[in-house]
């Protein structure tokens, strides 16, 4: 029933304890947030779910399966910076990911696959309200705009779960407002599960279908850094999956691949294109 | 106001510009008139006139010997070598570099041998490049290569290094292979420094040149004035190594400018709209 | 190491070298007149000669094996080759320096005052041994001066300067230098009239193997000494040829060659190579060469490294004999033979 | 896994990098053995033996004729040389950097000027630098000099140019005036650069001082290279090359390990707590 | 009677007017916040403020006279990025201001004289509550950490009038209000003018006594570059000075410079020491 299921997790660092005996089941289509003190071991959670690093002890489960040790296009990731490619027009970055899966040479098509290709974004390109910068480098646009460019391009290959390390840390609170209801719309369009890491209570309390807390549950005043982080609070804030039509009723794979999102193209405009440029 | 406060105008920035190489010219006026007064012969400083008859025999005057301009001949020569030279080592420094900067056991096993390779002076080692390159123009070519593509493979190494290990996750989540994370994200993303790295480059790639047509050649901007030194005929050297000079800016300008059009993207002009 | 092999077969195409300086600009000639082509189609093979103007590395390439054969002067071709074990033979002897080569003063006209001087020269090279000789004959030793050592290129920049009161050196250089109105010659080559000699030596087993190339080099060697040496048009385009590529003009290449006791005669060459007084040239070049540490490896005397006198006659150790002079190419043009 | 994700071990990482030099080393051994089974007496490739011969004789055997350890002389000459040169280099492109990256008129004057003097290849105007600095120590030291300050002089112009605005805006309004802002903001916050500036200085470095000692010198690494090229001793050219590229590599890792240490705030370790 | 007097201001950049007519005149002690589109100016009238830069028209009166074309002591200022010296020490950065005004020639105390330096900031050390980082560098402390120094060097000099350029924007809300509180303490104390630009309208509110909203004023759609901002709404929140004891009652230099507000280090404790380092 849950996409993802972390078992006994704990991660050292040269011998620092960071996180420890963390469980975690999340069922498909939850909008998961974390929040915790800074340095508690939050990016490193996600760093794990992504495959980027592999934890000291226990064991990740997605679909039931362990996690290739790497990244893959099943878990997509939005961070706060450094989230898409300088050198790739908006466009361009869009249409990498597709690329990359039809090329798997080069990774790059040329002449009509490549047209096709960017008429396959241009859709989402006007669902993150970017299609009248679609032309221009990543350098040329503001802060939100970026972000939205990320969470467009991280979505592309629909992937089973959207893992985002504070996206919106950097951004003033007017932008976050739409940057939270562009999510929010995805989310609820493509059905994926989301995993949220921020520092911003408020957001974590208003976007999460659940909110999860890090902690260090044990001190010692002499070594503070014996111990590590675990879970210490974990609310249910709202039933996870709001279009609940298709969620999968038993730990049965072929429901679960069943409840794949729809396509972002396929899913209706969400009519607003917040954060234009001035 | 304080001296860092205080800019220049615009034309007031051209004039302060000139003023060192006005300089320079007036010393040298001056001083070659004086050793002219002493020794009307003198060959050390000639006059700008004499250099000015000697731009005009060696540019201008086809040769007796081959009915040829000997100058643009020379430059034919050397920029061709300094040509493939470069374009050589920026291969080999964008083929080595970006393997050795993505893939962490190619880089522990050329890292330590590019950088101690790096140190050594390639002229200390000429006779074992003629040995193996021989002496024609290979040699010649192979001395800009050793002399240039380490340290350039080393930029670009680092550059590779440099990218943000989030873009790379990133391009993974988007299902790329390493082959297509090469070509993708680390080749366009080390471009800039590449050819940051070929403008370095080509400061001691000119220098290498020069040393190479010393050993072996009969043509080139280097072999000339190696050839002209045993009658100290300066009215001919300094001529050329300015016209090697101006030369090198002519390219160190034009790459500068390949990277501000070619790669829009890293010059980060406009800024945020 | 393939080269090395290469070298006793049969070939047919093979690589000489040479470098700038005025008794060897015939070679260039020879290349860019085609008289080197000419000779060697009539021999059936091709023979590249190939310009390389530092005449240290020419040596460095021959010895390595990249070249057939190589433009050297007497001493270097005891040191470099035959003392690294590449036995050569001298093919042509072109010409010896009477005069080519001097010691210089600033302001003094007396050898004898060189006596503590700092000595600017390029170091175990001709000027080198023509110091040891020239202090010799005043009753003087190297230890009575300093020797500096300069490289060729920079020596005439370098004379200019406070620092260099005494130099040796060869022409052009040492002509560019007199010009200067301080400049005194105390001492030339002529004073040591046959010691330093010029040769086109050649690997001895390719030429064994291979006698066509002997034949072929020393052809056109002679057919270009008779044009030079003319007094026609051709002479004079060819002299001028070379002057240019000398980097001069006509006239002061012509005084480049007063100071050059040219064998144009190849009959002169076979006399000069068979007279008993190279020997003892050669002598006084090893006895100089071993006392600075350079002939040879470890050479424990000087007679570690043997050579071969026309006439079956030897100097050293006959087991290693490395450098032979053997005048029969020049005497095949001489009579005509070729 | 993909290639870019597979990291060595520890001990793998060691191996790797012992790779390429002991390849090296083989291909050497086999060429020289076979170059020694044609000819004996080779010069070109000399056995490892030989080249410990050589350097037991060099540096470890008094010189017969002055009693003196030869390569040790060399290398202190050597040494003396390049620290003056680099010190003085080091020092121009202190101040003048400085000054062309803070005050905009200096930077006018000088820019273009230092810009095209970098591209100068200091070799072809050896005769000049006689002349203004005789034919001793001091032309030595002048050409590592010539051939190094202009580029560190570079560097750092560029590196005070790029402290940021704010600082320097900041540092006004704590009423500095510019002797103290030169003194306080842009020397310290210049210095990582200076030592980045230096250690890719002392590349060309080692190859000037090898020109250099071809000049006119009676010690030196580069005079004993020069030296005994006229005799082909490869035996002593290797172990001196070696030498100079592991002398090089221990200058290289002690400016790194300087600019580490001296500057902690420079090298972002720690992050933020 | 006021501090700060701006007349007919106006900027252009390369024929693009950025400002036009911008009158304004801030009493002493005044909170003044700044808001406004990005892009619109808002930072280039902080610059010409500062002297940094020069307006094209109009001009800036301090205390009745216009301002010098550079950056002077009687302005503190305080970015978003790069306010502090990354090369000193948290107690050298503030003990900085205090060397350059001792030490003309090399900017640089030694000796007694520093010691004496570094104990007349240890109070502002406190104050700013770092004296537990005394010895940090800046990259050594967190993002608020970094600002709390920030705004405590631009304060050791007592300047008129203290200019920040969005300081907290890239600061979580926490850390925020923590930093609120501290910046509100210290124009208590001291009885400086405050000028603050921000993005984020509800700290405006919070923070000033009087909101200033940069605008344009008239929009040409077909060159939409043509038209500069100004100031379209001046809203009073709350009295100026809050201690009106030392305020001047005309416009009298003397009374002015005698308004000078009372030393950091003579002022009472805040007592808190919010964002120690976990
Ligand atoms: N590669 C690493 N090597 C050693 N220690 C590390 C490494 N990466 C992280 N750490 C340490 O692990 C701890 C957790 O770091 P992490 O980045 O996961 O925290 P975080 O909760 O994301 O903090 P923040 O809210 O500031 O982003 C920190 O103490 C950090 O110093
Ligand atoms: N040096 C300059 N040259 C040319 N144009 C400039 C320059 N500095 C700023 N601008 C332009 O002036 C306008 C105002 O810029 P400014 O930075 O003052 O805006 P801002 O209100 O501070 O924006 P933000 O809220 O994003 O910080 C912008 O359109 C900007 O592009
Ligand atoms: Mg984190
Ligand atoms: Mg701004």
């Amino acid at each position: 029933m849950s996409v993802l299921e972390v078992r006994g997790l704990g991660v050292d660092y040269d011998g620092v304890r960071v996180l420890e005996r963390i469980d975690l089941s999340v069922a498909a289509g939850a909008f998961c947030t974390v929040v915790g003190a800074s340095g508690c071991g939050k990016s490193t959670f996600l760093r794990i779910l992504l495959g980027q690093e592999r934890p000291t002890r226990g064991e990740v489960l997605l679909d039931g399966v362990p996690i290739p040790p790497e990244p893959m296009p099943d878990r997509g990731v939005v961070f706060q910076k450094y989230s898409v490619f300088a050198h790739l027009s908006v466009r361009d970055n869009l249409a990498l990911p597709l690329e990359i899966q039809r090329a798997r040479g080069l990774g790059r098509l040329f002449g009509r696959a490549r047209r096709q290709v960017r008429a396959e974004v241009a859709d989402l390109l006007h669902r993150i309200g970017l299609e009248h910068a679609g032309d221009r480098y990543p350098g040329q646009l503001s802060g939100g705009m970026q972000q939205r460019l990320a969470i467009g391009q991280a979505l592309v290959l629909k992937p089973r779960v959207l893992l985002l390390d504070e996206p919106f840390g950097a951004l003033d609170p007017g932008i976050k407002k739409d940057m939270h209801a562009l999510i929010l719309n995805l989310w609820q369009d493509t059905g994926m599960t989301v995993f949220m890491v921020t520092h911003d209570i408020q957001e974590a309390f208003q976007l999460g279908t659940r909110l999860v807390v890090f902690d260090k549950l044990r001190h010692d005043p002499h070594a503070p850094r014996a111990f590590g982080a675990t879970i210490t609070y974990d609310l249910p804030l709202r039933p996870p999956q709001p279009p609940a039509a298709d969620r999968p009723a038993g730990p049965d794979p072929a429901a679960a691949a069943a409840s794949q999102p729809p396509a972002p193209d396929a899913a209706p405009e969400t009519g607003e294109t917040p954060d234009a440029a001035p | 106001m304080r001296l860092i406060n205080q800019k220049p105008s615009r034309i007031a920035r051209y004039a302060l510009g000139a003023l060192p190489f006005a300089a320079v010219l007036l010393i040298y006026s001056v001083a070659s008139k004086l050793r002219h007064m002493e020794n009307p012969q003198d060959r050390l400083l000639p006059s700008l006139q004499q250099m000015a008859a000697a731009v005009e025999r060696m540019a201008f005057t086809p040769s007796k010997r081959t009915g040829e301009y000997t100058m643009w001949l020379d430059t034919l020569a050397s920029l061709e070598r300094i040509g493939i030279g470069m374009l050589v080592s920026t291969v080999l420094a964008l083929v080595l570099g970006i393997a050795m900067g993505a893939i962490p056991r190619i880089r522990a096993t050329l890292a330590p041998f590019v950088g101690a390779f790096s140190l050594i002076p390639p002229i200390t080692v000429l006779p074992i490049l003629f040995i193996v390159f021989g002496l024609g123009e290979t040699a010649k070519i192979a001395l800009i290569v050793v002399g240039t593509a380490p340290v350039m493979t080393r930029t670009v190494a680092q550059a590779t290094a440099d990218v943000p290990d989030e873009l790379l996750v990133k391009v993974q989540t988007l299902g790329a292979n390493s082959w297509q994370i090469v070509t993708r994200v680390f080749v366009p993303m080390v471009l800039p420094r590449l050819i940051g790295a070929i403008r370095m480059g080509l400061v001691p790639a000119w220098i290498f040149l020069v040393s190479a047509e010393a050993i072996a050649a009969e043509q080139g901007l280097g072999y000339r004035i190696f050839l002209v030194r045993r009658y100290l005929a300066m009215d001919v050297i300094l001529p050329y190594v300015a016209w090697i000079t101006i030369i090198a800016y002519v390219l160190d300008r034009a790459f500068y400018l390949l990277s501000r059009k070619g790669l829009r993207w890293a010059h980060g002009e406009g800024g945020a709209l | 190491a393939p080269v090395q092999d290469a070298r006793a077969q049969d070939r047919e195409s093979f690589q000489v070298c040479w470098s700038i300086y005025a008794g060897w600009m015939p070679w260039g000639w020879i290349e860019s007149s085609g008289l080197m082509d000419k000779w060697a189609d009539k021999y059936d093979i091709s023979v590249d000669v190939v310009q390389i103007n530092d005449y240290i590395e020419s040596i460095n390439q021959y010895t390595a094996g990249r070249f057939d054969g190589c433009t050297m002067t007497n001493m270097d071709a005891l040191s470099i080759p035959a003392g690294g074990g590449v036995d050569t033979t001298a093919l042509i002897v072109g010409d010896f320096s009477n005069g080519n080569d001097g010691i210089v003063l600033k302001n003094k006209d007396e050898l004898s005052a060189i006596e503590g001087m700092d000595v600017h020269l390029v170091e175990l090279s001709v000027s080198h041994y023509l110091l040891a000789r020239a202090l010799d004959q005043i009753g003087l030793s190297e230890r009575d001066v300093n020797v500096v050592n300069v490289s060729d290129a920079d020596l005439v920049a370098a004379f200019d300067t406070e620092d260099v009161q005494a130099t040796v050196t060869w022409n052009p250089l040492l002509s560019t230098i007199l010009k200067k109105p301080e400049a005194n010659e105390v001492f030339d080559s002529s004073q040591i009239p046959g010691e330093i000699i010029d040769l086109m030596v050649v690997n001895t087993e390719t030429l064994r193997a291979n006698p066509e190339l002997g034949k072929a080099l020393v052809g056109a060697w002679y057919e270009a000494m008779s044009i030079m040496s003319s007094d026609t048009q051709a002479g004079r385009d060819a002299r001028t040829w070379m002057a240019e590529a000398a980097g001069t003009d006509l006239r002061g290449y012509e005084s480049q060659l007063e100071t050059t006791q040219m064998f144009y005669d190849p009959a002169e060459a076979v006399e000069f190579t068979r007279d008993d007084k190279l020997i003892q040239t050669m002598d006084f070049v090893r006895q100089f060469l071993f006392k600075h540490g350079i002939l040879g490896q470890g050479a424990p005397s000087p007679d570690y490294v043997g050579m071969q006198f026309p006439g079956g006659e030897t100097l050293g150790n006959t087991n290693n004999i490395q450098l032979r002079f053997d005048p029969s190419y020049m005497k095949m043009a001489a009579e005509g033979e070729l």
